[in-house]
């Protein structure tokens, strides 16, 4: 599989009377791009806004984040499931807007549910301490934010919010079509030097159900059972969240395509190593002995890839660890050395313990992505997106603060992908 | 991975005090096997008989025929998940009984009347037109279970399979401490890189939310699961096997599945004609067109990642999960890999209908092991094991019949392995 | 916290799904409950049933509380797994 | 050119040249001027800085009498008033360790003068007091005490100026136990790529996060007789009455509550709700009883297999709780089952 990739890197986004692409400048028709999303009758209005990296803003009730990217040439269509067939993706040629993100924001109704499978609060501060947390503060924002209407049920809301980022998306990226993109990168596994050690990804992904999941050619990951792809797929937008759970946790579709852990596999390959795929698995089984057998089941495919190291990454928390570790374990039972990326706990001071929910003794190669435990202020804003009031603690039934007022957050879980451990980021947990 | 499979082949089996091997002579304490059995509260009798290949017997009721397997050195136990923990197995030494089987004989109470989650009933006849399947060919340890009232399908299964199971343990248990008369080993050992690379796709249905799992993998239901990567040697030692529902014509035996021949031959050639890269365990008999293109997609995805040239693939079930078969076909194809399909015919009673209910172009070379459709009169017989009657129709007219008497069978699914998936035998269809 | 329970004289029964958990940071009374959303039931059983199991998961308790102990052990009921 | 800093130094009777270990009892004395090493801690300080005071004081006096020997300490050093106080270096010197780690301890916290000292890793009181104060590694005897000095002059001249001190790894003090987030030049994913490398390649590595190793407990003596036990629901599932009366967040709870069950014979689906941020709630919210099994344990009481349920439902949210908050509100629990009487408990955690 070979795939070539075309970057227009984009450095201003402005509505204009029709849309199309002048040099870096993304000029956006307001009205036809608001008529596409509105166009499947579940939303009674559609604000869309434009957010840029240094603004004193802050965007409220994100839900997902997408790249425009659309397939310019080879098999298939990008985001397949959702928007084309189920054509296996990763050949021929993608265009895609560089430092562009397609953002959902919505207040879904919480219908008073607590656990897991529920929308909570995601917030991207443009600037400020809060900006580092997020990828999302240095990338030129088109923000959807929807009015549902009233009365659907979660799944209906949750999907058509999903087809009308992804559209939006697509959308945008046709302004790319039958242009020749300033930059060129090709994907591509071939082996050229077979002595290097072969590497594999191991992707753990979170998927549970309704606000909680993620799609791999638009079906639910819900009963995934590890199995191998090829980091193309996911370049192509084979990956789509729909995850909203833990706003800090998660990894979006944006990240899916722009996964810094397979940018480090690709870039080393041929050089330190020979990068040979991904393993998709999914974290927070319910049973001891399913997630056992996803943690054998990753080594054994890795094993029989002829894997000699491996690095994963996982989305979501607690519970979702246990696979993880036991996953590290697993492999390095099978003689393959693991590194792993990993958010710690720490409590509010940094003096709590255990910095990891669950570990083995076989983890020793972990990066730390920071942590969601310590509390935070985010200054005042000039401009907020998505919405006038922030609601905190659902589970408590939520209070609302003004969203532009500075606000004093007691954990970061609600910093949108600030615990995220694909590996954007530069937070870290060190010694003092 | 590496496994030692040890035969112990076995002649002849006879009731004695003591459960023990006597040479290639299986000394069987009957009221030991009982009382194992009867502790399980679903049970609430059982009976052991005894049926040898050439008399004129025929086992009614059956759900299942399980090989007697023991793990006797490496990680984990044959049947994991069932017998035992999830570890991965495949390595190690393994003993089988070689040439008989546990048939389990049970009439489930009809909980679910009609649809795929129905029993059904299977005819397994040891002489005549009707010894279709090698377990009409092997020495059958019979065990009839009458089922306690007042429980689950799902209650039922699980006993009826874990006595077959526990039952065909203790057996293979009196070959520990001995040497086995045959010996052979099974590893994927490293070729001549010039040969051509083939994987075994393997499909089996099931279906989402049925009382009791058609199929299991580590003692798993298998749900809506991508195609998995696996290690023929984890079939081998039972990592995948059927529920104990109903043994009819289109559901293999558990006997059949540690036997599958198609692996033995793969492993006979790998080396010498060919590279065997591994098994593809495929679900199929999706609900949703969608789903079964990408389950198809993935499989032919999963085998050119292995870097296969040419696939062998194998279905089950009839009707709905033929679709995943040949789509999977004209998937590889289109990937450039050289496919061969086994399947039966349908084509009525005569033969004068269309042998396949779906095709693609790109099935080019399609294996026959037979026919469903063709009726077949199976004559009256001296002794019949599991009951006197029997219900061959129970959604239309539930009219029971004596089960010695002769019965003309429309088609041939009422029949215990009554189709040969695997190509055990040498049964085919040609054109006159 | 049931570590603080036990090293205080009181046993304690931890019932969860997850025993492997339990057992590495050494709680010592670990019973095997069905799934993590349920230790004590299962929903996929009738009323009656569900309660039959959580019944089960209790007597296994009751005897881990009357079980003397030394290294975390777990009791389970296998029969209540799904 | 920042203003000369005041030092008060402490040392134990050897190295304040008072005598050995026949000596040991010497109460606290104090000279206004370097001694031992601080002649070599003034010498690397030059112009930046003066020891105004050397405290002097016995290793058993310190040890034996540590609350006299504390406040005598901490008088005088308050008299002076330092801008850093510097305790040792102890090496491997296990009494004088105690000395310098409890000086130190007391000045920062009571005092709130920033505090220096230096020993070696594997002196006793490095874990007893590595959480209070900066500690130095040094070598195991005083041979390495050249090298120590002018590290440890240097280290104590940036807490007195107020320099921000760094991560231990990259200051070379040992760490406090104390986790700061920072940002790293390197994305995770590099440098979790970078890792692999070395780890691939067989070169040294770091891990960022080093594992717990849990701390196994001595099991309590079984139950002799249930029938006369009296038995206590907890749980870490954040089942709660309807409403949360409590208000316990969904995550990171530090706080447990107690709710009057005895008159329940089940836990009622619209009177109990569970609010637990890290599972799938349905069943529980369906059916209370799955998580926190009250019916049939009543049942069990009636049936008198169990003397008694104990009157009230002990809860908690277990989500990322860390574990000492675990430990404090586990022994809070323990009081409250104890004036209860309560022989056993039944915990229940998802």
């Amino acid at each position: 599989m070979r795939l070539e990739m075309g970057t227009f890197p984009i450095t201003e986004a402005t509505f204009g009377p029709r849309t199309e692409l002048d040099g870096t400048r993304l000029v956006i028709d307001h009205d036809e791009l608001a008529a596409l999303v509105l166009e499947n009758g579940f939303f009674r209005r559609v604000r869309i806004e434009i957010v840029s990296p240094g603004e004193s803003a802050r965007i409220i009730h994100l839900l997902d984040a997408i790249e425009p990217r659309i397939k310019v040439e080879g098999p298939g269509e990008t985001f397949p499931g959702f928007l084309g067939s189920v054509e296996t993706v990763g050949e021929g040629r993608t265009h895609r807007l560089g430092g562009v993100a397609v953002m959902q924001s919505a207040e879904i109704p919480g219908r008073g549910k607590g656990g897991l499978l529920m929308v909570r609060e995601g917030i991207v501060d443009m600037t400020g301490p809060g900006a580092a947390y997020s990828p999302f503060s240095q990338t030129i924002n088109i923000v959807l934010t929807l009015e549902l209407e009233p009365n659907f049920s979660d799944e209906e809301y949750d999907r058509t919010i999903r087809l009308a980022g992804l559209k939006a998306a697509r959308y945008l990226a046709r302004t790319t079509v039958d242009r020749r993109a300033p930059q060129y990168r090709t994907y591509d596994l071939t082996i050229s030097c077979p002595a290097l050690p072969r590497v594999v990804y191991v992707h753990q992904i979170q998927s549970q159900g309704t606000f909680a999941r993620t799609f791999f050619y638009g079906k639910p990951l819900d009963h995934l059972i590890p199995t191998l792809v090829h980091p193309n797929e996911l370049l192509d937008g084979a990956l789509v969240s729909g995850n909203y759970a833990y706003q800090s946790m998660k990894t979006p579709t944006w990240l899916h395509g722009n996964n810094p852990v397979i940018e480090q596999l690709y870039d080393r390959h041929g050089r330190d190593w020979n990068f040979v795929g991904v393993i998709l698995s999914r974290g927070h089984f319910y049973g001891i002995s399913e997630k056992q057998h996803s943690a054998n089941h990753v080594a054994k495919l890795a094993r029989m890839w002829n894997a000699d190291g491996a690095m994963i990454t996982w989305e979501g928390g607690g519970n979702s660890i246990i696979e993880a570790m036991l996953t590290i374990q697993a492999l390095e039972r099978a003689g393959i050395k693991t590194t792993a990326i990993s958010y710690e706990l720490g409590g509010a001071d940094g003096t709590g313990t255990p910095l990891l929910l669950y570990s083995v003794p076989e983890a020793d190669a972990l990066v730390s992505c920071g942590t969601y435990e310590r509390p935070l202020r985010l200054p005042s804003v000039k401009r907020v997106v998505g919405g006038r009031t922030i609601r905190c603690d659902p589970a408590k039934g939520g209070h609302h603060l003004p969203a532009h007022q500075s606000l004093q957050l007691d954990t970061s879980l609600q910093m949108y992908c600030g615990t995220n451990q694909v590996g954007f980021g530069r937070r870290r947990g060190i010694d003092f | 991975m590496q496994l030692d499979v040890g035969t112990f082949p076995i002649n002849s089996i006879v009731f004695d005090h003591h459960t023990r091997l006597d040479g290639d002579t299986l000394r069987i304490n009957r009221h030991e096997l009982i009382q194992m059995i009867q502790e399980d509260p679903c049970i609430e009798r059982a009976e052991i008989e005894l049926a040898i290949p050439g008399e004129s017997t025929r086992i009614i009721h059956v759900c299942d025929a399980i090989e007697p397997r023991i793990k006797v050195s490496g990680p984990g136990v044959c049947y994991p998940g069932l017998m035992g923990p999830v570890d991965t197995v495949g390595r190690g030494v393994t003993h089988r009984l070689g040439g008989m089987a546990v048939v389990l004989s049970a009439e489930y109470p009809r909980l679910i009347e009609t649809g795929v989650g129905a029993a059904h009933e299977a005819i397994l006849d040891m002489s005549g037109p009707g010894a279709l399947g090698p377990i009409a060919h092997t020495l059958n340890l019979v065990l009839v279970l009458a089922l306690a009232s007042g429980y689950s399908q799902g209650d039922y299964n699980r006993a009826v399979q874990l006595a077959g199971l526990k039952v065909a343990h203790r057996l293979a248990q009196t070959t520990e401490g001995k040497a086995p008369p045959l010996r052979r080993r099974y590893e994927l050992t490293p070729v001549d890189t010039t040969l051509p690379k083939v994987v075994y796709i393997s499909q089996f249905y099931t279906q989402l939310n049925l009382p009791a799992p058609y199929l299991t993998w580590y003692g798993m239901y298998i749900t809506d699961w991508m195609p998995l990567w696996v290690h023929p040697n984890e079939i081998l030692d039972g990592a995948l096997i059927p529920g104990a529902v109903g043994g009819d014509a289109v559901r293999p035996s558990s006997w059949e599945y540690v036997n599958n021949p198609i692996i033995a031959r793969l492993y006979e050639a790998h080396g010498e004609a060919l590279a065997f890269l591994g098994v593809i365990v495929h679900r199929t008999r999706f609900e949703v067109f969608e789903e079964k293109q990408l389950s198809a997609n993935q499989a032919a995805k999963l085998a050119k990642l292995m870097g296969a040239d040419g696939a062998i693939v194998t279905w089950i079930g009839a009707g709905n999960a033929f679709i995943e078969g040949m789509l999977t076909v004209q998937a590889l194809e289109r990937e450039g890999i050289k496919t061969v399909f086994m399947t039966y015919e349908h084509g009525g009673q005569e033969g004068w209908e269309a042998p396949l209910m779906f095709t693609v172009p790109e099935a080019d070379a399609i294996i026959s092991v037979g026919s469903l459709d063709r009726a077949i009169t199976l004559p009256a017989v001296e002794r019949v094991i599991g009951g006197d009657e029997l219900c061959l129709d129970p959604e239309a007219s539930g009219e029971r019949v004596p089960a010695a008497g002769e019965l003309r069978l429309p088609w041939r699914l009422p029949i215990a392995s009554g189709i040969d998936h695997w190509g055990f035998g040498r049964l085919t269809c040609i054109e006159y | 916290m049931a570590k603080v329970m036990e090293a205080s004289g009181i046993p304690v029964a931890l019932i969860t799904a997850l025993t492997t958990l339990a057992k590495d940071v050494g709680a010592p009374r670990i019973v095997q409950g069905v799934r993590i959303p349920h230790p004590c039931g299962n929903p996929a059983l009738p009323s009656d049933r569900d309660r039959a199991v959580r019944r089960r998961i209790v007597m296994m308790a009751l005897k881990a509380l009357q079980t003397s102990v030394v290294n975390p052990t777990s009791f389970v009921d296998p029969s209540v797994l799904i | 050119m920042t203003s000369p800093i005041r030092i008060v130094h402490y040392v134990n009777q050897f190295f304040g040249g008072i005598g050995g270990e026949e000596r040991a009892d010497t109460e606290l004395l104090i000279r206004e001027h370097p001694v031992g090493p601080g002649v070599g801690i003034a010498r690397a300080l030059g112009e930046r800085g003066r020891i105004v005071a050397t405290l002097i004081g016995g290793d058993n006096y310190f040890t034996e009498r540590m609350d006299v020997a504390r406040s005598a300490a901490l008088e005088a050093i308050e008299r002076y008033r330092p801008d850093v106080v510097i305790a040792g270096p102890a090496f491997n010197a296990g009494r004088y360790g105690m000395a310098c780690g409890e000086v130190c301890k007391a000045v920062t916290e009571t005092l709130r003068i920033p505090s220096v000292t230096a020993m070696s890793p594997h002196n006793p009181a490095v874990s007893l007091y590595r959480r209070s104060t900066y500690i130095l590694p040094t070598g195991e005897s005083a041979a390495s005490m050249p090298h120590i000095l002018p590290r440890l002059t240097a280290f104590a001249h940036r807490l007195a100026i107020g320099d921000a001190i760094g991560p231990a790894e990259r200051e070379g003090y040992m760490p406090r136990g104390i986790r700061g987030i920072i940002l790293d030049e390197r994305s995770a994913a590099q440098r979790a790529a970078e890792m692999l490398k070395a780890k691939l390649t067989g070169e040294p590595y770091q891990t960022e996060i080093p594992v717990e190793v849990f701390q196994p407990v001595s099991p309590a003596a079984p139950l002799q007789d249930l029938t006369t036990a009296t038995i206590a629901l907890v749980t870490t599932s954040g089942l709660v009455p309807r409403g949360n009366p409590d208000g316990f967040k969904s995550m990171n709870e530090s706080r447990w509550a107690t709710y009057p069950v005895k008159h329940l014979d089940a836990l009622a689906p619209d009177e109990w709700e569970p609010i637990h941020g890290g599972y799938d709630a349905r069943f529980a919210r369906e059916n209370p009883n799955r998580v926190v099994p009250l019916d049939v344990l009543r049942e069990l009481e009636n049936e008198g297999v169990i003397g008694r349920l104990h009157a009230d439902l002990i809860v908690t949210v277990g989500v990322g709780t860390p574990v000492e908050v675990c430990q404090r509100m586990g022994e809070e629990i323990v009081d409250e089952l104890h004036r209860a009487n309560v022989s056993a408990a039944i915990f229940t955690s998802n």
